[in-house]
């Protein structure tokens, strides 16, 4: 049983996650106001007429952008084992400082990523 | 195999000769001033100003013959004292891998050099000979000045410098560097004009057919190292020693059979570059190359590789059983084939290049028959008389514009300006047709002799066939010596006539110059001194024998004195005998001549009843002049040298024509003039022409029918499989899992 | 197969290891994990859409990172789990290139059929 | 962990330089850009003067084959390198010269250096490798830049259809040998080789080897054979070959394919060579010499495939690529004989992965040369591919005509060319072995490998030229690179002992390999069967 506790906390995360979404939902459509009509069943209400399909191709950049995403996304996961061991370590040995120098050389990369989008140009919409 | 290498080093290492001392330094030079004068000619052909001269010829020959002279003292230096003596030197390592301290352990190839006095001798005359062939050369290149000139020259200095690691190697490995590369610089040499269809394909011929024989030749290398862990002569032939003792022993049970087979897959080897018989047909087409090269390499020099290699691991071959009455039979069979097919051939050239062949044949015999002093010798006259014989027909070719047809040209030594032509022609031809008392007459005597002392599988009959060679050999020479150089001055221009003098409606014949002149008058005076060798230290079977017998090529000798057998493997019974009894066997003619008294070879067949040794002489003087004068009363001029038994008046004619009304039928098969010669020939030569033509039916359906067939089988299979690149990547998926599928059900159906 | 999952765990028993999973054996996520890279091949193998073929790609390399995981629990170290992290990390690198390439060819081509790629062949 | 630095610097000094390549290729200086390639061949160098410096890694199944491999791969690499010059952007640095500025996004150089240098450090992490994980992205290291610089090579649609089946394959063999890992891992409980191959060793005495890890080694050998381009995943090889540009190509041939062997050989060395072939099982340790049955077998059967394959399909090729690629398939092929063969036998000659590793060297110095001479010849404005290209070059174009000469001599293995002396080690390690067949369909294919190349021999030399001559690239560096491996060719022979020795001190295995286990073991077995023959 007590192992079985230790996941409480994950437990009532899931739970308020879960509670809060389906609460949105269903408020909204409890108390919202609810109107029908032409403007309203356009796509943007704020009143831009679409043209064209939805299928639109897109510019090319968002995909830089996807592919960049990608990178920053893939550190995070390196970052996290990092996290978990360091705090283990004693702060007087050398040993903490080659690990603060090897996840600092790991984040370089980052930073020529960044640079090297930078340069391309995918931070640029004109 | 490691077993047996173990016991064996320590044999060697107890019955240790010592290693030869270290040679001088200086004796590298010889090897490498060749390299650097190909160096030097790629020089010329880069800088324009150089190449429009004759630069690079003079390059070649001042180093080629710095080169000679320095082989001169290295003679001296060797054969100073008493005996012969073998030196080593070292210039780098090359191959040095170990993978322990004991013997056999190491995998070792400098770039080193093993002197001894057959390394010297074959020296002696490919730097000499080079020398002067270069000076040739150099004349008779001359209308190719240019680009062209430097090309030929650079490959000829590299021919030398590869012919030198060839002789003078230290090892098996550099042996087979040279070889390859004389191989190379050949296949360049003969695709000189690669402008003309014919000389590249006869490059290309002589290219593969040499392949054939390199690959025997490696296979022996590799197994040689494989037995006895080394491939360095020094170390080898200690090795080789116990098994020697066991011969002479007469224990040849002891000699395992992987010694036995090395010889044999050397022997492959040799026979592809010394064109012998399965593989000889690459030798006359290598004609088409510049007449120095085939003075150089397809007569003089590189062809005698074959023999060198024997020679040079004569030990090897006589503890085998096999090796040297294959070798016998071979070179025998070779002498009579090819001398059949010069007799029925125009080109004055290529009859040359066929009697080479023929000549090599009697050079292999000779090894097989236990003469190599006999092999070398003749060697050692043949690379002068025919070096000079083909100077002479390249002189020709290059006066008269490229003709070499033997019915075209009459009368050219009386033409002005080309007596030393003829006289050193004449020379040249009595020497090949062993005309009494020239140095080819002595070296192939040797030869003759020993087929019928030595006891071997049939060498009586193979001494028969040598001997009706030796006619065939006078007839085909005197051939076209009567029918080129005396009668009546007739010359037919050849089709070289527009490269000539730039004006193309007349045709000047030019004598020779002064390179070429001298250069013939100093090779026909060699090959006249040559015979003189043969008296120089007489007791060991001339000069040449002197030098055989001061290296690894000395005759293996079983006894003392009197009583002394040579002894190789296939003679087992007769050397065990000899060993156990202690005593000779006595056959009929056994009585030494005056010469031989001392020799170390006693008579054990007999010629006829007779000692072979003495009576050879007359006998073999008998079949060459018989040719000569049948040469003479079919081709020879009106009125020759009073002889009066020759009829021919005009160039294209001769005596022989007198047959054409009586061959009824095939007279009109017979209407152009070549067919009508050849016919003659057909009717002296008959059983035997038909028996090299079947020869060459078969060479050409066992080389072109295998080549064929074994360059279609990989299309079909490669045509069958292609759809499997279709292209699509779906195809290329599924292949890719079906593979993988396969293979796990293969290990998993198989193995688990 | 079960036998060889056993021979295993009676290998661990002997070096003292504690009886590692219960219900769930290494056998049934390894029949998974197989499920899974068979799937992925046979998707790969029949579907024409290049971003459907590389999803199946994906597909098999998750299988191995099941494999993974389920081995890293019955062994009781964390090399399979560490190892599974470095496998997605090569999938993100592969996903981001063949999101560009899938742009790249679908500019070219107006269509993202494997099979109007068949120009070379032989 | 600290200490496994020590052998790393010649991959960080790769990554740093990467990382400049990378900012300084899309600097819009078409000066400061030039200097990548500039750049890129210093780190080599660096790197590969650093890797030989380095001692033995002790903690590799081959400690010497690191710095070996290390040397090898820098030095090939800056040869190819020097082929790899100026195949991209030259439409990009025109513009910018014409004054029409510098658009980033189409230029490509940073990506296709900085690529290069990421496929040569995880080259080199390969070489270093003592872990699976670290096997597994060193190996997707290597490949994964190949996918892009096949497809922007080129602006042909053909560079991309190549991209296209390199990517889509690669992947999927990816997922073969990273499942083929994962079995591996489940089956040992480790993903240290060194622990693995304990285990597998404790596993045989104890019976057999555990079936999970079994079908994991088959697995992943037959997934990494996709990097050596080895049957049944060879299919990629001359559509890819013949797509990207031949300097491209040229590294393919040798980058992936190294990468593939080393992984290979690191992979076999779990189970070693000290396994009996008579055992019907095959997976109980023997006193023989000879993988266990299985991954033999699945070798064997590979090695024979893949060079019949090659060369049969070279013969029916015009395309030079094409003919290239299909004899890089049949030089894995012999390769794998020396693979198979092991390491096993005092001798030089006898040891068949000396015998790979030096082939693996002397093909990517033979082989660079063949791919810049196309490299160099261009026809129209595009590389002149057909074989047409070649007739007569050696008049025309002397230094390339040469160039392929002698490169395609020595790839043939022709006497007295280095490729001769890395193909006898193979015969001879082969015939050591015992796998005499293998050793004669190795022979079969030499001499089928003749016809085609002698092929590529005689055109430049004996041919005459057809047509105009192939217009010469501007690129000077890749003539360079081709004389530079005609040279190679010719003169490494005189210096070839020294290599041989530096590669018989490479196959030397590691101290962990298990060889007291396994000699514990076939005394065991040994003494069982004296047992048995008493009773």
């Amino acid at each position: 049983m007590t192992d079985l506790a230790s996941y409480a906390p994950l437990a009532i995360i899931l739970l308020m996650a879960i509670t809060f979404a389906v609460a949105n939902v269903v408020l909204t459509l409890l108390i919202g106001p609810r109107r029908r009509g032409k403007i309203k069943g356009m796509t943007y209400e704020s009143g831009m007429n679409p043209i064209g399909t939805a299928r639109k191709r897109f510019n090319v950049r968002f995909y830089l952008i996807a592919m960049v995403f990608l990178v920053f996304d893939v550190e995070i996961i390196f970052l996290y084992p990092w996290a978990a061991t360091f705090p283990n370590l004693d702060p007087s040995s050398p040993d903490a400082l080659v690990w603060l120098f090897r996840i600092l050389f790991f984040l370089l990369t980052t930073v020529v990523a960044y640079l090297y989008g930078f340069r391309k140009g995918v931070f640029r919409f004109d | 195999m490691h077993n047996l290498a173990g016991p064996l080093s320590q044999v060697a290492s107890s019955a240790d000769v010592g290693v030869p001392a270290q040679g001088p330094a200086w004796a590298s030079l010889i090897v490498f001033l060749p390299l650097l004068a190909c160096a030097l000619c790629g020089v010329c052909a880069i800088v324009p100003a150089m190449r429009r001269t004759k630069l690079p010829a003079w390059i070649t020959v001042a180093l080629l013959g710095v080169s000679f002279v320095l082989t001169v003292l290295l003679y001296q230096d060797v054969s100073a004292g008493e005996h012969a003596k073998t030196v080593l030197v070292t210039s780098w390592e090359w191959f040095h891998l170990s993978w322990g301290d004991a013997p056999g352990q190491q995998f070792v190839a400098s770039f080193g050099f093993y002197i001894d006095s057959l390394t010297v001798l074959w020296m002696l005359f490919v730097t000499g000979l080079a020398t002067l062939i270069a000076l040739y050369a150099s004349e008779y290149m001359s209308h190719d000045v240019g680009l062209g000139y430097c090309r030929f020259f650079a490959a000829f200095s590299l021919f030398v410098f590869s012919m030198a690691c060839l002789v003078m190697g230290d090892n098996l490995l550099l042996l087979y560097l040279g070889w390859e590369g004389v191989g190379l610089c050949s296949y360049l040499l003969i695709g000189y004009f690669y402008n003309e269809a014919g000389a590249v394909a006869a490059a290309k011929k002589a290219f593969i057919m040499n392949r054939i024989g390199d690959l025997g030749l490696a296979l022996g290398i590799m197994l040689t190292f494989w037995h006895f862990g080394t491939i360095q002569y020094a170390e080898l032939f200690p090795l080789v020693a116990p098994y020697v003792e066991a011969l002479k022993a007469g224990d040849i049970g002891q000699i395992p059979l992987v010694v036995q087979a090395i010889p044999l897959l050397l022997m492959v080897g040799a026979f592809g570059k010394s064109a012998q018989l399965p593989l000889y047909v690459w030798l006359p087409d290598a004609m088409w190359g510049p007449t120095p090269v085939s003075a150089l390499i397809h007569a003089a020099t590189m062809v005698t590789a074959g023999v060198y290699l024997i020679a040079r691991t004569y030990p090897l071959f006589a503890v085998s059983e096999l090796a040297l009455p294959i070798v016998a039979w071979v070179g025998t069979l070779t002498a009579l084939l090819s001398a059949t097919i010069a007799m029925a051939q125009f080109d004055i050239k290529r009859i040359m290049a066929y009697s080479t062949v023929s000549q090599l044949g009697y050079m292999f015999a000779g090894l097989g028959f236990l003469t190599s002093t006999g092999a070398a010798f003749h060697v050692f006259t043949h690379a002068f008389f025919k070096a000079s014989l083909f100077l002479c027909c390249g002189a020709v070719m290059h006066g008269f514009a490229g003709q070499l047809d033997l019915r075209r040209l009459s009368g050219v030594s009386f033409m002005k300006g080309w007596g030393i032509v003829g006289i050193a022609m004449l020379i040249g031809c009595l020497n090949l047709a062993g005309f009494p008392l020239t140095a080819g007459f002595f070296s192939k005597d040797m030869i003759l002799a020993e087929a019928f002392v030595t006891p071997g599988p049939g060498y009586a009959l193979a001494g028969w066939i040598l001997l009706v060679t030796a006619g065939l050999t006078a007839y085909y020479t005197f051939r076209v010596f009567f029918r080129v150089f005396v009668g009546p001055q007739h010359a037919e221009p050849g089709d070289e006539v527009h490269a000539h003098d730039g004006h193309d409606a007349h045709f000047h014949p030019h004598a020779p110059g002064w390179a070429i002149n001298s250069v013939l008058a100093i090779l026909a005076v060699a090959s006249i001194l040559a015979a003189g060798t043969y008296f120089i230290e007489k007791e060991q079977h001339g000069w040449v024998g002197k030098m055989v017998h001061g290296s690894t090529a000395a005759e293996i000798v079983v006894g003392e004195g009197e009583h002394a057998v040579r002894a190789a493997a296939f003679r087992h019974d007769l050397v065990g005998e000899h060993a156990i009894h202690g005593e000779s066997h006595e056959p009929a003619g056994d009585h030494a001549t005056p010469e031989e008294a001392g020799g170390s070879s006693i008579a054990h067949g007999s010629f006829l009843g007779m000692d072979p040794h003495a009576v050879m002489y007359y006998v073999s003087s008998l079949f060459g002049i018989a040719g000569i004068l049948t040469a003479a009363y079919l081709h020879g001029p009106r009125g020759l040298f009073g002889l009066f038994i020759g009829s021919r008046t005009e160039a294209a004619t001769s005596r022989a024509d007198a047959l054409v009304p009586a061959l009824g039928p095939l007279v009109q098969w017979a209407r152009h003039k070549w067919y009508v010669d050849e016919l003659y020939d057909f009717l002296i030569v008959k059983p035997l022409w038909v028996l090299s033509h079947i020869f060459h039916l078969i060479d050409q359906l066992l080389i072109d029918g295998l080549v064929d067939l074994m360059g279609r089988l990989p299309s079909i299979g490669g045509r069958s499989i292609r759809p499997s690149q279709s292209g699509v990547l779906h195809g290329y998926a599924v292949g890719m899992a079906s593979g993988l599928a396969f293979l796990l059900l293969l290990v998993w159906l198989l193995t688990l | 197969m079960t036998g060889v999952i056993d021979q295993i765990g009676g290998m661990l028993a002997q070096a003292g290891y504690p009886a590692p999973m219960s219900v769930l054996t290494l056998s049934h996520y390894l029949f998974v994990s197989a499920a899974m890279f068979t799937l992925g091949m046979v998707g790969f193998l029949t579907r024409r859409n290049l971003i459907i073929m590389f999803l199946c790609t994906e597909m098999m390399f998750q299988a191995a990172g099941i494999a993974l995981i389920a081995a890293s629990r019955f062994w009781l170290n964390h090399t399979g789990q560490s190892f599974v992290i470095f496998v997605l990390t090569v999938a993100a690198a592969e996903a981001a290139m063949a999101l560009a390439l899938v742009v790249l060819l679908f500019r070219k081509r107006e269509s993202l059929s494997a099979e109007e790629w068949a120009e070379m062949k032989g | 962990m600290i200490e496994r630095i020590a052998w790393l610097w010649p991959e960080i000094i790769l990554f740093l330089a990467t990382c400049v390549v990378m900012v300084l290729g899309v600097s819009p200086r078409l000066a400061l850009r030039r200097q990548c390639a500039f750049v890129s061949g210093l780190a080599l160098f660096l790197a590969a003067m650093v890797a030989i410096a380095t001692g033995p890694m002790a903690t590799s199944p081959w400690p010497q084959m690191v710095p070996f491999m290390k040397g090898t791969a820098g030095f090939v690499g800056l040869l190819t390198l020097l082929v790899l010059a100026g195949t991209v952007d030259r439409e990009v640095d025109r513009d910018q010269e014409l004054g029409r500025g510098f658009a980033a996004l189409r230029a490509n150089r940073a990506e296709f250096y900085a690529f290069f240098l990421f496929s040569m450090t995880g080259l080199m992490l390969c070489a270093s490798a003592d872990d699976l994980i670290w096997l597994f992205l060193a190996l997707e290291l290597t490949s994964l830049p190949t996918y892009v610089m096949v497809t922007i090579s080129t602006r042909r649609s053909r560079s991309q259809e190549a991209g296209v089946k390199y990517f889509f394959l690669g992947a999927l063999g990816a997922a073969i040998f990273l499942y083929g890992f994962s079995l591996l891992y489940m089956g040992t409980g480790s993903t240290d080789l060194g622990a693995i191959s304990t285990q597998i060793l404790a596993q045989a005495e104890g019976g057999a080897i555990n079936d999970i890890a079994m079908a994991g080694l088959v697995l992943s050998l037959i997934g990494v054979s996709f990097k050596i381009a080895a049957v049944p995943m060879h299919f990629y090889t001359a559509d890819v070959y013949q797509g990207a540009a031949a300097s491209v190509s040229a590294m393919l041939a040798f980058v992936p394919k190294a990468a593939g062997f080393i992984a290979i050989l690191l992979l076999v060395s779990t189970v070693g060579w000290q396994w009996g072939v008579a055992d019907t099982a095959g997976v109980s340790l023997g006193a023989g010499h000879s993988l266990p049955e299985p991954v033999r077998l699945l070798l064997w059967v590979m090695a024979v495939f893949t060079m019949t394959v090659g060369n049969v399909l070279a013969l029916l090729q015009r395309s030079i690529k094409r003919i290239l690629a299909y004899s890089s398939i049949a030089h894995s092929g012999y390769m794998l004989v020396g693979v198979i063969a092991g390491p096993q036998g005092a001798r030089f000659i006898d040891n068949g992965v000396a015998a790979t590793l030096f082939y693996l060297l002397s093909y990517g110095l033979m082989n660079v040369g063949a791919f810049a001479v196309v490299a160099s010849m261009e026809h129209k404005g595009e590389e002149a591919d057909d074989l047409d290209a070649l007739r007569g070059l050696c008049r025309t174009r002397p230094w390339l005509g040469w160039t392929m000469v002698i490169c395609a001599l020595s790839l043939l293995g022709f006497p007295f060319t280095l490729g001769f002396f890395a193909k006898v080690p193979l015969f001879t390690s082969g015939i050591a072995a015992g796998e005499y067949a293998l050793v004669v369909i190795l022979g079969i294919n030499s001499a089928i490998a003749a016809f085609y190349y002698l092929r590529l021999a005689a055109l430049p030399m004996l041919e005459e030229p057809v047509g105009e001559a192939p217009a010469l690239t501007r690129v000077p560096a890749r003539i360079v690179a081709g004389v530079l491996s005609a040279g190679a060719a010719l003169g490494m022979v005189l210096v070839a002992g020294f290599f041989m020795e530096r590669a018989a001190r490479a196959a030397v295995p590691g101290l962990f390999d298990g060889t007291h286990a396994s000699q514990s073991a076939t005394d065991q077995i040994a003494r069982s069967g004296e047992r048995r023959a008493d009773e």
